[in-house]
C-alpha cells in the first residue's frame, strides 16, 4: 500500500498528513487565484489584483510555524497568507466581489483583507507603510508580556523605502519579536532588483541593524521550512527581530494592468520549471507520501471549495449606499 | 456654569505635563514615546521629570524616524496599548503623515470596522519663535482634511490639562496640536478638572455683536482682542473651534446667529484652511443671517521668516483683529 | 478664438505622453524619473516607449523611495537640470510631502532668493477605478495649502497636451495633478497646441444663469452636467480652475459677478478644499453680488470604499451637479 | 629661529602655512560661535542656535580638500562649514541678526545659511531632509559631466531617518559622487547614539548600499585630514559616493534651549581634553609650526575679524515689512 515514510528534515518531520496539507494549502492559493484572474476577467472583481502565484512556498512555509496568537501583516498581494492563515474562503472571496459578506465588508477588496479574529491584520497597499505597524504590535505584545511573533511579509522594493529602515532599527533597538519576510520575487513591478537595489544580497541590509538574518531558496517549500522553523524559534526565544529573505519569483503579471515588457518569457519559462507546487508534489511522490489518487481527491476538494467561495461571493450583498459613511469614526460606545 | 470653583495659577507647560502624569497614571496601557521625551526632559521641556517618574517603559525615548515611531505607535495601539505619540513639532509631522493617513485613518474603514486604532499624536505646533520657514509651520490644516482622524486643538489652559484624558478615552485616533509659544505662558484653570468633551466647540466669551471664530494660539489672541473691542463698546463673542475636525457647526452657527457677523482667525495660512472652511460652511448654513459677508484673517501666505518683525507680520495681531472686526461692523 | 483650427482625436494618456516627448526634445536638460516610468513604460502606461527613444539617462526607473528620489529631483532641479519627476499616484505622494513642502516650497525663500526650484512633479490623481481607500486620495487640496508651490490641476485634453510644457517654464516648483482615471478618455485637441499658461483659470463654457466652478476630473462631469442643465433651459458657465495655486480669482469673481450663483465641484474631500477656499473668496470679495449662498459639492467624507456603487457615491455625480445646480436657482 | 619642518603624513604635507591657516579656521569657528552665545544672550540673535564648538576638526579636515566647484550641504549646525567655506564673515553674522545684508537675506537666521556663490546649499533644519538633495545635486553634475563633488554633512541621528537609507541607496544606485559625512557626535538632542542606532559602529550602514566607507577619530585634524583626502579622491575619480564617519563630540548644549540633563559633566570634560584646537596646536608646537608670537597674531586677527563682522551686522538694516511676501515665488523673468 501507500508508503509511510516520515522524513526528518532538520526543520520537521514531514508525514503523510503534513505533506499533504502543505501540498493542499499551496494548489489551493494556486487555483483560488488562478480562478480570481477568470473572475476578473468576467469584472466581478475590479481594482487592482495582485497575484501570488509562483511564490506559494513562502508563505506556506513560513506560516507552518505560525501560532494562532502570532500576528500577520501583508502586502496588496496577500490572498495566500489570507487563505493559508484560514480565514474563510468564502469572506475573501466575498471582499474580492467587494461584498458585504466579505472579510473587510466588502471595503477593502483585494488589497484590503483583514480577520483579527486570526490576527490578520492586512492587506496594507502602501509598499512598507505595514512595517512600522508590525513593530507597533510587536512592541505591544511586548508591553503586555504575550508572547506572540509578529509576522511581516513585505517585497524586495519594500525594502528600498524609507519605512524597512526605520523599522529595521526600531525593532532591533527596542528588541521586539518581528519576524521580517522580504517576498524577493526579483521586481517591484517593473523595476528589477538591481536597479532596485545598490546591494542585491538583501540579507547584507540587516548588518546595518545588527538583526539576524537568513536567505532561502523560497521556491522550495521544505527549505522555507527550515530556514522558517530556525527563524521563528529565534524570534519566539529571544523575544527578538529577525530578517528572512526568501528568494522567489512570480509567474504572473504584477497586477491586472501590466504588459510585462520589462522582462523575457524565457525567464519566466526557466522560473517556472522551479514551480514550488510541482516540486513539492514531486518530492511528496518521490517519498511515497502522496498517491495519485490523494492527489485527485485534493484537487477535486480545491475545486469544490472555490466553487462554494465563489458561490458565496455571489450570493452575497451589496451594503446599502445609505451605509455609505459607516467605518470612518467608531460606533459611540455604549456606556 | 455659575458655580464658584477654586481656580489656580498654572503655565500651559505645566498644564500639559500634568495631563501626562494624569494619563499615565489612570491607565497602565498609556505610554509615551517620542524624540527626546525622557533623558532630555522633552525638547520643550514638558515631559520633564516623568522618565524618573515613570521609567523607560512608560517614557519611550526614540530615534530620529517620524514614520517609523508614529506607524510603531499605531501598531501599538491596534495591539491594545493607549500610546501618547509625541512628534517632537508639526514641522516634522509631514515625515509621518502617509502612516496618520494611510494607515490610522483608514484602518478601521479598510478592515469593516474590526480595528480600532486609539492613539494619540501630539505635536507641538505653530509659530513665534523666530525658527524661520522649516520650523514655524501651522498645519492643523493639513490634519483636518483627513476623515478618520479626530483633530484637537488646545488653545487654552483648561484645555492643556483635560484635552489630553478626553483623547485618551476615544477609540479612534486623535490628533493634538499644542502651541510652543504658549508653553510659558501662565494661566488660570479650575483645580478641580472637569473632564473636557472633544466634540464641541466653546464660547470663550459672549457677546452680541460679532463673532470671532479661532482656535490654537488665536483664542488668547482673540480674547485679547474681544477686550480691546469691548472698550470700543463692541461685544465680540469669541468662539474657539477646539475640534478641528469634526467641526461642531451647530455652535458655530447658534452664535453667527445671534451676532450675525463673522471674523475667522487663525494663524495657518490662510488659502485652504480651517478658515476656509468654516466661511463656507457659515455659508451654507447661515448665509441669512449675516449683516456682512463672513471675514477671515489668516497667516500671510509665505514660508515664515526668521527676524521677528517679519515673523509677527506673518499671522494676525491683535491690533489686526480689533480693527478687522471694526471694519467688519461697518458693514451695515 | 474664433479662427478655425484642424483637431484631432487624442486620449488623454496619449496627450500626456506626447508632452513629455515635446519636453525632453526641446530642453536637454530635461529628463523623466519615477518608479517604473521606464521599463515597465509606466504604471498607466504614459511613458511607454519613452526609454526606448530617449535611453535610460532621460528616462529614469527608481526605487521606491519617495522621500529620496523627489528630494534628489528637487536637488537636481536646483543643480541646473529640468527633472520632471512622477510619483506614480498622490497616494504616495505624503511619502515626499517633507520634501515638498519644506524644501521645494523653501529654499528661495530661505535662501533670500538665491535659490531656484524648477523642478515639476507630476502626480496620478484621482478616484475611479475601485482601488479602494489608501489609492483613490484626491489630496490637490493639501498641496494647495503651501505657499511656494504651484499647484495645477490638468482636467481637460488641451491642458494634457501642454500644461507639462508650460510647468517646465516656470522657475518655482510646480506639483501637477493628471486624473487616471480619465486616460483612456478620447477627446479632441487643436492639432496646433498653443502654449498655456499657468495663471489663469478657465472658462469652459459660457452661461449667464450659474457659475459652476471646478477643476480636474470635475470640468468634463461639469461640462456635461451643463449641457443638461441647457436641456432645461439652465445657462451654466464652468470654470475649470486649472491653477489651485495662486488661484486666479480675477476669472472667478467676473464670472460670479456676471451669474450671481455659484456651485463648486470637486472630488477631493469637502472640509478644508480647494471649495472651501474658493467658497471663501467669492464671499468675501462678491458677497454683494450673490443672489443665492454659494453651495459646494465636494467628496464624501469617508476613506474611499472598494465596490463600485460606493465608491460613486462618494463623490459628485453628473446628476448631483445638476441637481444642486437647480436647487441653487430655486434660491430666488 | 622658527623650525620650517614639513610634515608629511598619509594624508599631506602640513607646512607652516597651511598649519597655521587650518588653526585659523578652527579657531575663528569656535570664536565666531563663542562670540554668537554671548550675542544670543543679549538678544541680538534669536530663535534655534546650534554651536559646532568641539567638532571644529571635521569641518575643517573635510573641506580642506573640497574644490570651488564643489557643492556643500549642512544641517543646522552649520556655522563651521559656512566660516570656512569662506562666506563673508560679516554676511554670516548678519543673517544671525536677521538683517537683510545676511548672506540669506536675513529671512533664514542661523540654520539656513546660503550662498550660492561658494555653493553652499545650507543650513537645513529638517533632520535628513538634505541628503536626497545632495543625491540629486550630484546627479545633475553627473549628467552635466561637470566634474564636482558633493559634500553632505549630517549628525549621526540622521542616520536613523528614512531619507539616510534612501538617499545613501540612490546615491550608489546611481553612482554619483556624494561625499556624505556623519558627523557623530554621540547625540541627537539629548538621545545618546546607543539609542537610536542598533548598531552603533556607523559605518556598518555602508555596507547595505555596497558604498566604501570609513570612520576616523574627529577630534583630530590631521586624522581627519588624512581620513578625507582618500575619501574626497575616492569619490572625485570614481565618481561614485563615500560614506564617512567622523566621530567627534559637542562640547556645549544641543542648542540654547537644553538643560543637558543627558549627560555627565564628567564625560564632557573627558571629552574636552581632546579638544581638536588644542590637540591640533600642540602638534604644530611639538613639530615647531607655530610660535607663541603667531598664535597670538592670529587670536588677535580673529577677534577682530569679528568684531568687524559683529559691527557689520549692528550696522545691518531690517528688511521693511512691506516686503514681507518675497521669495515666495520667482520674480517674473523680464522677456
Ligand atoms: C509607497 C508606494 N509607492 C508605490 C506604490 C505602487 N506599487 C505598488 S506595488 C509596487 C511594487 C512593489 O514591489 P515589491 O515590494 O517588490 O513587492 P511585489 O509587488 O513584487 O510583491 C509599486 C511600485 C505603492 N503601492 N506604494
Ligand atoms: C525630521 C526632524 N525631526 C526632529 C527634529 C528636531 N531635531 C533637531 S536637531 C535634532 C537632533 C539631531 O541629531 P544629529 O543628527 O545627531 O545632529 P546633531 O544635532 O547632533 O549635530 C532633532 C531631534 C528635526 N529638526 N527634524
Ligand atoms: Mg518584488
Ligand atoms: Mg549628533
Amino acid at each position: 500500500m501507500m508508503g509511510n515514510e516520515v522524513l526528518t528534515t532538520d526543520a520537521l518531520q514531514i508525514d503523510r498528513e503534513l505533506g499533504q496539507q502543505l501540498l493542499y494549502q499551496m494548489m489551493m492559493v494556486r487555483r483560488f487565484e488562478e480562478k480570481s484572474a477568470e473572475l476578473y476577467t468576467k469584472e466581478k472583481i475590479r481594482g487592482f489584483l495582485h497575484l501570488y502565484i509562483g511564490e506559494e512556498a513562502v508563505a506556506a512555509g513560513v506560516m507552518h510555524y505560525l501560532k494562532p496568537e502570532d500576528n500577520i501583516l501583508c502586502t496588496y498581494r496577500e490572498h495566500g497568507q489570507a487563505i493559508i492563515r484560514g480565514i474563510d474562503l468564502g469572506a475573501i472571496m466575498a471582499e474580492l466581489y467587494g461584498k458585504q459578506e466579505g472579510c473587510s465588508k466588502g471595503r477593502g477588496g483585494s488589497m484590503h483583507l483583514f480577520d483579527t479574529k486570526t490576527k490578520f491584520y492586512g492587506g496594507n497597499a502602501i509598499v512598507a507603510g505595514h512595517l512600522p505597524l508590525a513593530v507597533g504590535l510587536a512592541l505591544a505584545d511586548k508591553k503586555m508580556k504575550r508572547k506572540q511573533v509578529t509576522c511581516c511579509f513585505f517585497g524586495e522594493g519594500a525594502a528600498a523605502e524609507g519605512e524597512f529602515h526605520e523599522a529595521m532599527n526600531l525593532a532591533s533597538l527596542w528588541q521586539v519579536p518581528v519576524l521580517f519576510v522580504c517576498e524577493n520575487n526579483l521586481y517591484a513591478m517593473g523595476t528589477a532588483l538591481q536597479y532596485t537595489h545598490a546591494v542585491t544580497d538583501l540579507k547584507t541590509k540587516a548588518l546595518g541593524y545588527g538583526m539576524p538574518s537568513a536567505s532561502v531558496d523560497g521556491m522550495d517549500l521544505t527549505a522555507v521550512l527550515k530556514a522558517a522553523k530556525q527563524a521563528i524559534k529565534t524570534v519566539r526565544e529571544s523575544g527578538k527581530p529577525f530578517f528572512l529573505v526568501c528568494n522567489t519569483y512570480r509567474f504572473r503579471a504584477h497586477s491586472m494592468f501590466d504588459a510585462e515588457l520589462y522582462r523575457e518569457k524565457a525567464e519566466v519559462d526557466e522560473w517556472k520549471k522551479r514551480d514550488p507546487i510541482l516540486q513539492f508534489t514531486k518530492y511528496l511522490r518521490d517519498h511515497a507520501l502522496l498517491s495519485d489518487d490523494e492527489l485527485k481527491k485534493t484537487e477535486n476538494r480545491i475545486e469544490k471549495e472555490i466553487q462554494t467561495a465563489v458561490d458565496f461571493a455571489e450570493a452575497g450583498t451589496w451594503e446599502p449606499l445609505d451605509q455609505l459613511t459607516r467605518f470612518v469614526y467608531s460606533d459611540p460606545v455604549k456606556p | 456654569m455659575g458655580e464658584t470653583t477654586a481656580t489656580m495659577k498654572i503655565t500651559y507647560r505645566e498644564a500639559l505635563k500634568q495631563s501626562i502624569r494624569d494619563a499615565l497614571h489612570q491607565d497602565e496601557r498609556a505610554f509615551l514615546l517620542g524624540e527626546d521625551v525622557g533623558r532630555y526632559g522633552g525638547a520643550f521641556a514638558v515631559s520633564k521629570g516623568l522618565l524618573k517618574e515613570f521609567g523607560p517603559d512608560r517614557i519611550m525615548d526614540v530615534p530620529l524616524s517620524e514614520s517609523g515611531f508614529v506607524g510603531a505607535g499605531i501598531g501599538a495601539a491596534v495591539g491594545g496599548m493607549r500610546p501618547i505619540v509625541e512628534v517632537m513639532t508639526i514641522n516634522f509631522g509631514l515625515l509621518a503623515f502617509d502612516q496618520i493617513a494611510n494607515n490610522a485613518a483608514t484602518l478601521l474603514h479598510m478592515s469593516g470596522g474590526q480595528i480600532n486604532v486609539p492613539v494619540v499624536i501630539r505635536m507641538g505646533c505653530g509659530i513665534g519663535r523666530q525658527l524661520a520657514a522649516q520650523h514655524s509651520h501651522s498645519w492643523e490644516p493639513l490634519f483636518a482634511h483627513i476623515p478618520g482622524l479626530k483633530v484637537v486643538s488646545v488653545g487654552t489652559h483648561e484645555d492643556a490639562r483635560s484635552m489630553l484624558l478626553a483623547a485618551l478615552k476615544e477609540p479612534d485616533p486623535v490628533i493634538l496640536f499644542e502651541y510652543t509659544a504658549m508653553l510659558n505662558l501662565e494661566g488660570e484653570t479650575s483645580t478641580d478638572f472637569q473632564p473636557v468633551d472633544l466634540t464641541h466647540a466653546k464660547i470663550r466669551r459672549v457677546g452680541k455683536d460679532v463673532s470671532i471664530i479661532t482656535y490654537g494660539a488665536g483664542v488668547y489672541k482673540s480674547l485679547q482682542a474681544a477686550e480691546a473691542l469691548a472698550q470700543a463698546g463692541i461685544g465680540a463673542e469669541v468662539v474657539d473651534l477646539r475640534v478641528l475636525r469634526p467641526l461642531d457647526d451647530k455652535t458655530v452657527m447658534a452664535s453667527v446667529s445671534k451676532t450675525h457677523r463673522a471674523l475667522i482667525v487663525e494663524e495657518a495660512w490662510q488659502s485652504v484652511s480651517i478658515s476656509s472652511e468654516v466661511s463656507a460652511r457659515i455659508t451654507e448654513q447661515c448665509f441669512y443671517e449675516l449683516d456682512a459677508p463672513v471675514r477671515r484673517l489668516g497667516g500671510v501666505e509665505v514660508p515664515i521668516p526668521y527676524p521677528k518683525h517679519l515673523e509677527d507680520g506673518s499671522i494676525p495681531q491683535q491690533e489686526q483683529i480689533v480693527s478687522a472686526t471694526k471694519k467688519l461692523l461697518q458693514h451695515d
